[in-house]
């Protein structure tokens, strides 16, 4: 009962509450997290972690509640406070202005003077202490745009180590890393708590919990639920007390029951705008009934690949679908003609492709088959009241949270949203369904449904190409896996005969049993 | 748990941000030495009191209508279409030569006509800086700007070199001929026994207007194209991923604004001055942008803006005429018209939804 | 009362309009009357300024601009009882008096001022906009320029194509540069408050330049030639003082009766010696006597020496 | 063409070019900052009045150059007032504060000295001397190069050298500053400049300050510099093409130098010849007159290519809605 009861929390957050307008996003929570651990906070798409975060961080600021530093009542009004205080955030979305070098987004803010020279001068020499110290290599004169997910978040982590952060909070670093460099991002952290640091962690990933982190919130709707010693709970039951219900972790299927050849892929050849080649010839083919998942370090030519066969990017070579050539000029195709071709492509980035976040949901539900007969009346009028029809059922079917087909899609949550484009592709029908990405930023209740969806299409002897940077996922889905590295696939394997380390040597592009 | 209500988000905040707006205005009336509850009264009066003055307000509203849905429709392609005085000015030579070019019998066959000139010409103006940004990317705001010269100069080369009349002092085309003549509202109502006055210049353009805000509202809601420019206009990668071209769409959305930018001619050309004259667009191309930006791009808005800007045209004339209040002072009124309903609306909005908001808590 | 309506480019334009505007005060004056007046904002307006006027009783109503011609067409049948005075235009109308000034007859005597104060035989003119009217003070002043120094060239420049053209001294600034490093040394501006500028540019570079419609001599003294003064001023005095009862028709304002002119005052006297007095004085008798003719641009939309 | 005469056509660019580089300036910082300003315009047109105004009433340009950017800090405060604190929109704001400018400019002037919103012409110390250069006279003589020092280079007023300065002054405090570096920041992600603790607010308010200065002095030098006195309207359109400038040279400082140059060569190209005669006929006036924007369409594609704006432009910082 004495010392280490006595020596205060590093955080300790009392009754902080958030409304953001109508939406209650914090109520009343409560919370210490010890020195020198790592603190992992769970919860469903739109729980209130993000939110609770960026209270601690100065970012939004709190209606009520008050948050203790080391045991020190500080207000922390803005970032800037909040930064004095040694707290340090790797946002969801990164903080990074996308045209800087990462000299100059490390410095910024942080700077030592009013002239740049010294200050950048200053910050490559720590930048190659600290990167060899923490093993964040990066290089400080790239641009940001040019880097690579992974090699951005180190620049975030980066910039809170300079600013000499004691507390650094993550949230969902992981969502965009491929297995090696969550490992690798892991190693980092736990580096960094021997050191003393304090570490907040926010993941959609059980696994995660468990490996990392040494105790564990669960948060749902907006209250925190429970605060458990990790290594007194188990994936199970955190699962439990995350959605509310019993969750299957495991994806649960049958064994594949491959019939003809519905996509045949041969030499594929695709030259970006830059004119730099992203595919370099690649075959494959993907039968009914079976589903082929792509696994990759993000930015081998997966997306290339996808848009390729979703009409909207050009390519060489041969791609046939049921035994008939595809234009791959662009000059006949595009998303459109594809579809109507039947390929379904629930696209890598919802934000970007698949959803207009400020359209509707029903709006939503057409995009992409907007000259479909049945969503209109006729040459020129559309027939929205059978596309609101469609998407309250479609609704329904998928169980989108809130049914609400009048909602823009940006006030969905990141499962919400990701189960809209499913459900708009997967009634199609297709014989073909290109899938990326489909559980990214998903919550796991969400990612269970997903899943379940995508095997009961396939179950109906449709032809499925998943593409995705988690091996779990791919892993569990796919009966049979591509893995591609620099623009070529460095082999297929069967999920059954295969592992996670030889699937991670083949995405870093050693192949040893290629002899 | 509740928001604003409907009603306060569309009706209560703008007539509190026109009220500032109005009693902002009456300080500068009063500062310059002039009856401010006088010069409201003069506007209100002259502008809705009689059917002379509703018949100029709505003149000037229907030329506001045109080209506020022009810079509307690009608005919602995410196109920026500052050229709306030029291709409202081409439009205008489009009207103007479609009128001369034939000793038309009867207005039935005139309007149909000049409003598909109006509308080519307007339209094809607009084409070479859609096909810019098209293809080779050439920023809209700059071409448009710079055709907005190139029609002055077009035009004022035409109207003094090719198409003026001999003899006439004034650079303008000789008059319509008299089949071109657009009904007013004196001689549309007069079969209803209604007596219209019969010199307010405001014609059947304005159910032209009238028209053109529904088919608006059409197009771009009910469309499958209006559809395709929403979602261009919302996300570009997205509209690529879903199979709309983006070099059609700015194509398409651009001939349309330029159209509708053009067929204002038949309200101002036609339908008043009967005769091309120079400058007829008077800046109306730009008041468009002030319009489309505070009716939201949507036709209610687009209507009541145009009609606040046609009863701010017909008040400030009726004020000039009576009050001997400067012009200028009127140029004044409209910008903080806009300023306070369009760019400060946030400063009575967010206090208002905190209002409404404890409200609501209180009953919940 | 009377009633006065001024062209778009508002009553203080510093030239056309505001001489206009001055007659009309120079009456009220001195007769302690009132009048109406009203700055045009839109074409809309023209019509509808003058039925408001007549309506209300304003009578006579002036107007300034050959642009009211088609309202006035069309307005003045309506108000038998009103008369109406327009400035620049022939309207043929039982109850319209039409003034029209001759001025390419005034032009031509400051084209020749120009020629005689110019010792590089190069002079410039410098336009607002490209409209007929302008024309036919570019047309007077060649001819002037050229009667008295055959070998003369004269520069013409227009300053826009859009009614900003009116309002850009710093155009017009430019353009007199530019017509000064082609070896212009006596400008003239007819172009509303662009002339400013153009004034301006001329003391400043130490040329001369000329002035248009009211006398604006003084406003560079020693450094404006002249003004080619256009009398709207008076046009506008003698409408408002026949009142209601003024006598309608056609009425032609040049030289013979000192409807049109050049300004000689103290502040171009140093300018004007006494050789360069009798030149004007000599062109204007025969301007007058019919001896000299100048060519109305308007008349057949050209100009034999341009 | 001889070489006087080439050099009589730049010396005349780089007058014409001054105001817009200055609006062009101004607009840069307004900009990269993610405020995005059509109001340069009224901002121009409200110095040229206030300077004018009180250098005629004072008798001293320097105090007029004071008013002006008093003047025109004024707007910019007020649009910062609408786009920033109010997260108004910022195109509406713009238009409104043409709007404002335009009728205040008139309705102030005519209370003021009753000349329908015009100024007093300026004399003596109201405007900014042309300055001479050193050794400029002695070296006119001197053939090319003298004659550029004496006639292009030397003979310009004050404001025109301040307009060049602030070429690489801008670019060092845009590129080789913290302030600069904050200010690209918060243009391209406010988000990024919020979470380094940086005030975005107070960030881009001293950004439409600057806007508001550089305007300010664009604004004198067109009634204070060029001509000698307010006409109302007299920016006549400068504003929108240093707007389009500003576009042109894709938001960077040498490049703005660049395009208003251009825009000032082809004026002066067109106020020079008005009428050419190719082959026996004559080109109108009017299509001299629309030269310049009818190159500016052509060389837009052929040799600038896609702009894109700073990515946060145009939209008001929201974190909370
Ligand atoms: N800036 C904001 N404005 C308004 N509402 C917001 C804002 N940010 C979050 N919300 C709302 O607050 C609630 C909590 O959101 P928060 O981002 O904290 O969730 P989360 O737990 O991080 O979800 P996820 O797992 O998807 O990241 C949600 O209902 C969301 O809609
Ligand atoms: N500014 C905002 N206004 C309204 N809702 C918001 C805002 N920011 C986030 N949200 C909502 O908060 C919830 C969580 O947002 P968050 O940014 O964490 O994205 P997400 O749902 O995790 O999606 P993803 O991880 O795919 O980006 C979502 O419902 C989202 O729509
Ligand atoms: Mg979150
Ligand atoms: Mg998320």
């Amino acid at each position: 009962m004495g010392r280490q009861e006595t020596a205060a929390p590093a955080i300790e957050l009392r009754g902080i509450s958030k409304a953001f307008g109508p939406v209650q996003a914090n109520k009343d929570i409560s919370i210490k997290v010890a020195k020198g651990t790592i603190h992992g906070i769970i919860g469903e798409n739109g729980a209130g972690k993000s939110t609770l975060m960026s209270i601690l961080y100065g970012f939004y600021k709190a209606d009520s509640g008050e948050i203790l530093i080391n045991g020190i009542p500080t207000a922390i009004p803005d970032s800037q406070a909040a930064i004095s205080a040694g707290i340090g955030m790797v946002f969801q979305h990164f903080k990074l202005v996308e045209n800087f070098t990462v000299l100059e987004n490390i410095v910024l803010g942080a700077e030592d003077g009013s002239l740049l020279k010294p200050s950048l001068a200053k910050a490559r020499k720590l930048l190659k202490q600290l990167s060899e110290e923490y093993e964040l290599r990066v290089d400080p004169d790239a641009r940001i745009e040019n880097l690579s997910v992974g090699h951005q978040q180190r620049v975030e982590i980066l910039k809170a180590l300079y600013r000499k952060a004691d507390i650094l909070i993550l949230d969902e670093p992981t969502g965009v890393l491929t297995p090696d460099e969550a490992d690798h991002l892991f190693r980092i952290l736990k580096g960094l708590k021997d050191e003393g640091k304090t570490i907040i962690l926010i993941t959609h990933k059980l696994r995660e919990i468990m490996e990392v982190t040494d105790t564990v919130s669960v948060m749902r709707r907006g209250e925190m639920t429970a605060t458990v010693k990790t290594s007194e709970t188990s994936p199970e039951d955190l699962a439990e007390r995350m959605v509310g219900r019993k969750v299957l972790l495991r994806v649960d299927k049958k064994p594949a029951n491959p019939g003809r050849n519905v996509l045949e892929i041969k030499n594929l050849r695709v030259v970006d705008d830059k004119g730099v080649e992203r595919v370099k010839g690649i075959d494959l083919t993907v039968r009914a009934g079976e589903i082929v998942g792509i696994a990759g370090v993000a930015g081998n030519g997966q997306s290339e690949l996808l848009e390729v066969l979703g009409g909207y990017a050009k390519a060489t070579g041969s791609v046939k679908l049921n035994g008939v050539e595809l234009d791959l000029t662009g000059k006949h195709s595009d998303g459109k003609s594809r579809r109507e071709k039947g390929i379904a492509h629930v696209p890598e980035d919802r934000h970007s492709e698949g959803l207009i976040l400020d359209f509707q949901a029903w709006e939503n539900v057409a995009f992409g088959y907007q000259d479909d007969p049945r969503y209109n009346r006729n040459a020129i009028l559309m027939d929205n009241a059978a596309i609101l029809k469609d998407t309250q059922e479609k609704m329904e079917r998928f169980d989108v949270r809130p049914p609400n087909p009048r909602l823009a899609a940006k006030s969905f949550s990141g499962g919400n949203q990701q189960k809209i484009v499913l459900a708009r592709e997967i009634e199609r029908n297709p014989d073909l369904l290109l899938v990326g990405q489909p559980t990214r930023g998903v919550d796991i209740g969400a990612i269970e449904f997903i899943h379940q969806q995508i095997v009961a299409l396939r179950d109906q002897g449709k032809a499925i190409l998943l593409v995705s940077v988690e091996l779990e996922e791919i892993l569990g889905l796919a009966d049979r896996i591509a893995v591609m590295f620099d623009g070529h696939i460095m082999g297929e394997r069967l999920p059954h005969q295969t592992n996670e380390k030889e699937l991670g040597l083949l995405m870093a592009g050693v192949n040893e049993g290629a002899a | 748990m509740k928001k604003m209500p409907k009603w306060a988000d569309v009706l209560l905040i703008p007539a509190i941000n026109l009220s500032l707006a109005f009693l902002i205005s009456g300080l500068v009336i009063w500062a310059i030495g002039k009856d401010p509850w006088v010069a409201i009264k003069t506007m209100v009066q002259g502008s809705f009191g009689d059917s002379r003055g509703l018949g100029y307000t709505l003149y000037y509203t229907t030329n506001f209508i045109f080209t506020g849905l022009a810079v509307a429709v690009a608005s919602h392609a995410r196109l920026f279409n500052i050229g709306g005085e030029g291709q409202a000015t081409v439009g205008g030579l489009g009207v103007a030569l479609v009128c001369l070019a034939v000793p038309w019998p009867h207005w039935t066959l005139a309007l149909p006509a000049a409003i598909l000139g109006g509308a080519l010409f307007g339209a094809a103006w607009a084409a070479i800086p859609a096909y810019l940004q098209a293809k080779r990317g050439s920023h809209i705001v700059i071409t448009t700007i710079m055709f907005n010269f190139i029609a002055a100069a077009l035009l004022g080369y035409l109207l003094v070199n090719v198409l003026k009349e001999p003899g006439n002092m004034a650079a303008e085309t000789r008059s319509f001929p008299p089949g071109a003549h657009l009904p007013t509202f004196h001689e549309m109502l007069a079969p209803f026994g209604i007596d219209f006055n019969k010199n307010a210049p405001a014609n059947i353009s304005f159910l032209v207007a009238l028209l053109c805000l529904i088919g608006f509202y059409v197009l771009i809601w009910k469309t499958r194209l209006g559809y395709a420019i929403r979602a261009f206009g919302q996300s570009e990668s997205a509209a690529v991923y879903a199979g709309i071209s983006p070099v059609k769409i700015t194509i398409i959305a651009m001939l349309i604004s330029g159209g509708l930018a053009g067929l204002m001619a038949i309200n101002n050309v036609m339908g008043e001055a009967e005769r091309l004259i120079l400058n007829s667009v008077e800046g109306a191309g730009f008041i468009g942008i002030a319009v489309a930006l505070m009716g939201r791009n949507h036709p209610v808005g687009v209507f009541l803006a145009a009609l606040l800007f046609g009863f701010l045209y017909q008040g400030g004339a009726e004020l000039a005429l009576w009050e001997s209040i400067p012009r200028e002072l009127i140029v004044v009124i409209q910008g903080l018209v806009i300023l306070l309903t369009g760019a400060l609306d946030n400063m009575v909005r967010a206090p208002l939804e905190k209002l409404f908001l404890s409200f609501g808590k209180g009953e919940a | 009362d009377p009633a006065i309506i001024f062209d778009l480019g508002g009553k203080f334009d510093k030239s056309f309009n505001e001489a206009a505007f001055n007659g009309a005060t120079k009456w009220a004056e001195e007769t302690g009357g009132s009048f109406r007046e009203i700055e045009l904002q839109s074409e809309a307006q023209r019509e509808q300024a003058l039925r408001r006027f007549a309506e209300n009783g304003n009578n006579p109503i002036v107007m300034a601009g050959f642009a009211f011609a088609s309202a006035l067409e069309a307005v003045a049948p309506d108000f038998p009882d009103t008369k109406f005075v327009i400035i620049d235009m022939v309207v043929d109308q039982p109850n319209v008096r039409s003034v029209v000034f001759n001025e390419h007859e005034g032009s031509y005597l400051v084209g020749v001022m120009a020629a005689k104060a110019s010792k590089t035989g190069t002079v410039g003119f410098i336009g607002g906009m490209d409209i007929p009217l302008i024309s036919k003070f570019a047309c007077g002043y060649v001819q002037g320029v050229k009667a008295t120094n055959p070998d003369a060239t004269v520069i013409q420049n227009m300053t826009g194509t859009t009614p900003a053209a009116w309002n850009d001294p710093v155009k017009g600034g430019e353009l007199t540069k530019a017509q000064i490093s082609q070896g212009a040394d006596v400008v003239y501006a007819a172009a509303g408050g662009t002339g400013l500028g153009v004034l301006q540019t001329a003391a400043d570079e130490g040329i001369l330049s000329i002035g248009v419609d009211s006398n604006q001599n003084y406003l560079h003294p020693g450094k404006v030639l002249t003004s080619m003064l256009k009398r709207v001023d008076v046009a506008v005095y003698n409408a408002f003082k026949d009142g209601e009862d003024l006598e309608t028709g056609f009425s032609v304002l040049g030289l013979a009766n000192d409807g049109v002119g050049v300004a000689m005052d103290e502040h171009n006297a140093s300018l004007v010696d006494d050789e360069m007095k009798a030149a004007v004085e000599a062109a204007k008798a025969g301007i007058i006597s019919g001896e000299i003719k100048v060519h109305d641009y308007m008349s057949d939309e050209s100009c034999p020496v341009m | 063409m001889d070489f006087l005469t080439i050099i009589q056509i730049l010396d005349s660019t780089v007058r014409l070019a001054t105001p817009l580089l200055l609006a062009c300036l101004a607009g840069l910082f307004s900009e990269r900052s993610g405020v995005f300003d059509i109001g340069l315009e009224g901002k121009m047109l409200a110095a040229a009045f206030l300077s004018a105004a009180v250098a005629a009433v004072t008798g001293n340009a320097w105090l007029g150059l004071c008013a002006g950017i008093f003047a025109s800090v004024l707007m910019a405060l007020l649009h910062g007032l609408a786009s920033i604190t109010f997260r108004g929109d910022q195109l509406i704001s713009g238009v409104a504060i043409n709007f404002l400018a335009a009728g205040l400019t008139v309705v102030i002037g005519q209370s003021w000295f009753a000349l329908g919103g015009r100024t007093p012409s300026l004399i003596g110390g109201g405007r900014f001397p042309d300055i001479t250069l050193p050794f400029a006279d002695a070296l006119a003589e001197v053939p090319v190069i003298g004659q550029i020092y004496s006639e292009l280079i030397s003979g310009h007023s004050i404001l025109v050298y301040v307009a060049m300065a602030a070429v690489p002054l801008t670019w060092w405090v845009l590129y080789r500053t913290r302030f600069g570096l904050r200010l690209r920041a918060v243009g391209e992600n406010p988000g990024a400049v919020d979470t380094a603790g940086i005030s975005v607010v107070r960030l881009r308010y001293t950004a439409v300050i600057i806007c508001g200065v550089l305007c300010g002095i664009a604004g004198s030098y067109l009634s204070t510099g060029l001509a000698a006195g307010f006409v109302k309207d007299m920016t006549a359109g400068r504003g929108f093409i240093a707007l389009a400038a500003l576009i042109f040279a894709k938001w960077r400082p040498w490049q703005a130098l660049g395009a208003c140059l251009l825009f000032g060569l082809l004026e002066a190209i067109g106020n020079r010849y008005q009428n050419i005669d190719i082959l026996g006929a004559t080109l109108p006036v009017q299509f001299m007159q629309a030269l310049p924007y009818m190159l500016t369409v052509v060389i837009l594609p052929g040799f600038v290519g896609k702009a894109i704006p700073p990515r946060a432009g145009g939209e008001a910082y929201v974190k909370e809605r």
